[in-house]
């Protein structure tokens, strides 16, 4: 048979295969380059951008949990006007897909930001991805994360601002998610992307203090992949504009259960700082399971969960 | 997890352990074969290493400074501190090492402010100083090493040179801080233009960065804090920067791994 | 100093130690009782019970997940009727405390089946605690979980029915859970416990197929303490009732997290499935713990979570 | 996970790897040192293992049958299928297995309904029967072995008796599977009254239910199923009960954990 081909078309853009590094967990691609062939990735989302650079929060940033870590960096960024005048450029140089993820705290932010991007284009942006669902700054965008109106509302005027990609980034720390996957389809996005961290914390039991400098942080690695699962395939049944699954992803048998969740594309985050070249790894481990299981496109799998007649008639 | 086996990338260095070391109870040094470390690495770099390869629980890798290097063979010493270092110290000859490295920069040695490097070590702070001492004497600059450890069983003095030993309980050498050891050296004014290269404890570190403040001789300290991925993707391992110099740059923070780990002390708030 | 004293007091009960075991990870307490002391449990919450036997759900109901584990038990259990009559006598024969986990499908079944107990309560059957959390059955109860209207609702008719401690255990799987535990308070119960387990799925990659029979299931274990200790955070800063944190509790040390957190008991839940005396293990370490930090007293660290003053001020 | 070694109880006996044997690749037994289930496991009962003593991811058990028992000294016998038993195949002699045990019930050998013990055995389905074996043998109860397996190099031979090989490849005696050989000597009723000890891959295990239904003669299954605790508090491991046997108990699922792990061929569901 035949390689099996492992490029997706999300819109009216191609990658060449549907593992992209997760915003935060891979810089602007420039730091992991001696370790990782970037090329070899469908795409690269940067870390989150800001109109102004943001300093992060002190430290402690990271700590480790059971199969997981919390983290708390603050959105540390380098503001959209570096980020367009470096870090854009520097990208452009590879042979893969860009999508500029941005965070801001009010509407009008991300509009400017996604603005001033769009006028700064280079050739391989493929699009933007919508973070509004950072759980460890206090103006990161939550608040619209966790309002159904808040996202629609603010979908509604990004998308007048571009047609390129525009990813809407979900939080899990929500009742559910098909509310806000609706709205998201309602007013235009061209992708939802979950899930971003979950809140949790850490305590040293000596000093009484909370590990990370703010207190609560994001939840992320493997620990979370089994939640990631069940809120790719919740807003795979109730939208249907197209998923790209986050959450815990490490091997390429990772990958392949969110896309039979229902999610077109995946995302590597955490294991990048575990292994840098990660993505590489998901991305040729699946090459290697499509040829074994003889199937040629990844689309073949996407949303192919068996679900037993009885169950879904019970709701499941 | 699913099986890592199948997909651990090449970048992470799969090393097999040829020696175990035991210096005292809970300190040891491991030697593996990885000619890509062993070769390229230079002093003050350091390697990022998985407690258990194979396991993501403990999920992260922990650094530690290449301790000395030989043909295609690598060394680290790894003091038991919590349940990583723990898991590591008890790594068995033919197990295989996790190692992602070398990480950070080198010691910043051929700056022409000085002529006798000073090497300050507080404890496990011994790592990065062999490869230092080797360096300086291929450069042929004098060296005096002031060597502090909480008592005499715990110190690793292989690769050292003209030692000046301190401990906390007197069982050896001068019965004080080392700092306290150097500062007497610098009032009798014979050390002949002296650069310190400091690595140990955080109180160590400050003694250190005022010292050289108060004799006006340059000082660079090797830091640590908790990392991720040790090569500037996971922005987790900030230093916060001296005033002056986030004027200067716009930088509130730098990152340990790969602006460091080792800052000039005045440029930074330990 | 004199041997720390760990007995806990919660509303007129005295607990001899702040450690239970977790509804459905100890059965009836005959189960595990060749591998532990159930008297050095400060209680033992038993299984949920309902109205009728309930079969459980088809295999398979158990998934090891990265440090933690999905189930699907469908609240496999005796009945009410059964449990009055054999497990309750059984349990009563030990020195420690008893609370009655209940769930069910409606409010009435709730306050049937709370009723009946009362009817034939033991004399150290210390109360109840009533899952409305239960993500793996359809009828679990999760709809009143997930609604503080119904919630509220329910907790008043319950606590009409009885005087003895009314616990209400609240599920993660929500926005926030502080509007659940104040309703809690509003109306009446003694304290609420939480967290039960989060929603989670995984997929055999060969057959497509969910590995647990009813697709998704509960996530529990050491994986999702972070969650847990948030929650339990959170849930101090918004009500004035005891807590009782549940989740991913293996040692001493992750209990004392619990208490700084604010957490006036713990329960070991999944941790029993790998040591079946987890519950005493902590409550021992717990003494050695408070004996090496010269702590007389639990109550000397429960919400002792020192937070910098800036952080307060802006909001964590 | 905080420090497990601090509070790991003795319920869950660590137990020290005396013995490492590998009988072929990814197929080994472990002899480990645990007086109490080495001296109180009756045949047909398991221990429930960690994949790594000390680490809780892998975070569940896994079951084992006890292989054999002497002195204070207890075995089982390891078929690496996933991420569990492959690492519990790689342990080494002198670590620690942190082994809870013995659980389960033991076979029913002391019914009255057979003379003829016919051990039907698949692949590592073998675990239990050098136990059952023994304690046939001390009530002088004639045995006949029934074998199979993939190939020739998969048998584990020892302490068992009266062997009648079969492998899917033919490498080594009967061309097939076992059950069609012991369907041959039943036809030819060759056996005396005899009773048929079950287990292997669920296929063979249907195929011994029906056999035994056929010829109206009692067997007895051992079952496998996943298993959070193993001692019947987790409701994780059910077996189907027969309808006639719902209808009897009213209930529908018996635990393989406490209930079994073996059972009469008529009363389940496999
Ligand atoms: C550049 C650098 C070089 C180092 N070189 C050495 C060396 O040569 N020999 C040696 O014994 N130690 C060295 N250390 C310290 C060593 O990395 C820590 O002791 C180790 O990470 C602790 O892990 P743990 O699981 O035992 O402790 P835990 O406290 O259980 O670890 C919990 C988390 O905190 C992090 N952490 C805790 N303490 C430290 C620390 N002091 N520094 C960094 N991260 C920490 C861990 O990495 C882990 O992510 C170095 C640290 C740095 C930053
Ligand atoms: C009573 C009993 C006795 C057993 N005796 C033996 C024996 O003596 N030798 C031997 O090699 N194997 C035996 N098994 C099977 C053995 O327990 C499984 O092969 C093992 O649990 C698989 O774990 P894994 O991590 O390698 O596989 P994975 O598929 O990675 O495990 C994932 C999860 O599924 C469970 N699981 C997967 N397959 C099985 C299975 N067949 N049975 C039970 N749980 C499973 C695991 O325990 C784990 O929780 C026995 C099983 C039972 C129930
Ligand atoms: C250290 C760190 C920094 C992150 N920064 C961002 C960010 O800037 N913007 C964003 O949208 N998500 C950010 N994330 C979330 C990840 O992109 C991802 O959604 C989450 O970590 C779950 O995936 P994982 O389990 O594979 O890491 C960050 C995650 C981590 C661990
Ligand atoms: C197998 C299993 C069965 C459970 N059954 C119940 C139940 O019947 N009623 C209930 O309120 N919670 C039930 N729980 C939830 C636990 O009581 C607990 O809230 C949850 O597992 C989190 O704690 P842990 O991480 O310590 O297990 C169950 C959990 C598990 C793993
Ligand atoms: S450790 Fe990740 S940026 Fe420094
Ligand atoms: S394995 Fe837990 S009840 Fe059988």
């Amino acid at each position: 048979m035949a390689a099996p081909d492992l490029s997706v078309k999300l819109g009216s853009v191609t990658f060449k295969n549907p593992i992209l590094v997760a915003s935060g967990t891979f810089g602007y691609g420039a730091e992991a380059k001696q370790w990782c062939d970037i090329e070899q990735l469908g795409g690269v989302v940067t870390k989150s951008v800001s109109w102004k650079p943001r300093m992060g929060n002190p430290p402690h940033r990271i700590i480790e949990t059971a199969s997981g870590m919390l983290n708390s960096i603050g959105l540390a960024n380098v503001g959209v006007h570096t980020f367009v005048k470096d870090k854009l450029p520097y990208l452009a140089k590879f042979d893969t897909k860009i999508i500029a993820n941005i965070a801001a705290s009010s509407a009008e932010e991300y509009r400017d930001v996604l603005e001033h991007i769009e006028a700064h284009a280079v050739e391989n942006l493929a699009g933007y991805e919508i973070n509004i669902s950072c759980p460890n700054v206090k103006d990161g965008g939550l608040s619209f994360g966790t309002s159904v109106e808040r996202t629609e509302e603010l979908t509604t005027l990004l998308r007048a601002s571009t047609d390129r990609l525009l990813i809407i980034k979900l939080t899990p720390n929500v009742t559910s998610v098909s509310p806000f996957a609706q709205a998201c389809e309602r007013a235009g996005a061209d992708a939802v992307s979950l899930i971003n961290t979950l809140v949790g914390m850490s305590i040293d039991i000596y000093t009484h203090e909370p590990r990370l400098n703010t207190v609560t942080g994001g939840l992320s690695g493997p620990a979370i992949k089994p939640i990631a699962l069940a809120q790719v395939y919740q807003a795979r049944k109730s939208c249907g504009i197209p998923i790209i699954g986050i959450g815990g992803i490490v091997t390429a048998e990772d990958a392949v259960e969110f896309f039979i969740a229902g999610a077109d594309m995946v995302q590597v985050g955490t294991a990048n700082f575990v292994y840098p070249d990660a993505g590489v790894r998901v991305a040729s481990g699946l090459a290697e399971f499509m040829r074994s299981q003889k199937i040629e496109r990844v689309s073949e799998f996407v949303n192919s969960l068996r679900v037993r007649a009885e169950l879904k008639a019970a709701g499941w | 997890m699913g099986d890592l086996s199948s997909m651990t990338p090449v970048a992470s260095g799969l090393s097999i352990v040829t020696k175990r070391h035991v210096i005292a109870p809970g300190l040891v040094t491991l030697r593996f074969h990885n000619p890509h470390i062993a070769r390229s690495t230079k002093e003050g770099q350091f390697v990022n290493v998985l407690p258990k390869a194979g396991f993501l629980d403990p999920m992260l890798r922990r650094p530690f400074s290449v301790y000395w290097t030989e043909g295609d063979e690598a060394e680290i010493i790894v003091q038991a501190h919590g349940r990583g270092t723990g898991i590591l110290a008890e790594t068995r000859e033919g197990e295989l090492l996790d190692v992602l490295g070398p990480l950070g920069r080198p010691w910043m040695i051929d700056s022409e402010d000085y002529m006798t490097a000073v090497l300050l070590i507080g404890g496990v702070g011994v790592a990065s100083m062999p490869m230092l001492t080797r360096a300086l004497e291929r450069m042929e600059i004098p060296i005096q090493t002031f060597y502090g450890a909480r008592t005499k069983s715990l110190f690793a003095l292989d690769h050292l040179q003209n030692l000046h030993l301190a401990t906390d309980d007197g069982s050896e050498g001068y019965y004080g801080s080392n700092v306290m050891l150097l500062r007497s050296f610098l009032e009798k004014g014979s050390l002949e233009s002296p650069k310190i290269f400091a690595c140990g404890p955080t109180g160590m570190m400050r003694a250190a960065q005022s010292l050289a403040a108060e004799f006006g001789i340059p000082c660079e300290v090797s830091l640590e804090t908790e990392m991720a991925c040790g090569i500037g993707i996971c922005q987790g391992c900030p230093v916060l920067n001296e005033e002056s110099v986030f004027q200067a740059t716009g930088r509130r923070y730098r990152l340990v791994c790969t602006d460091g780990p080792s800052f000039k002390s005045e440029e930074i708030v330990i």
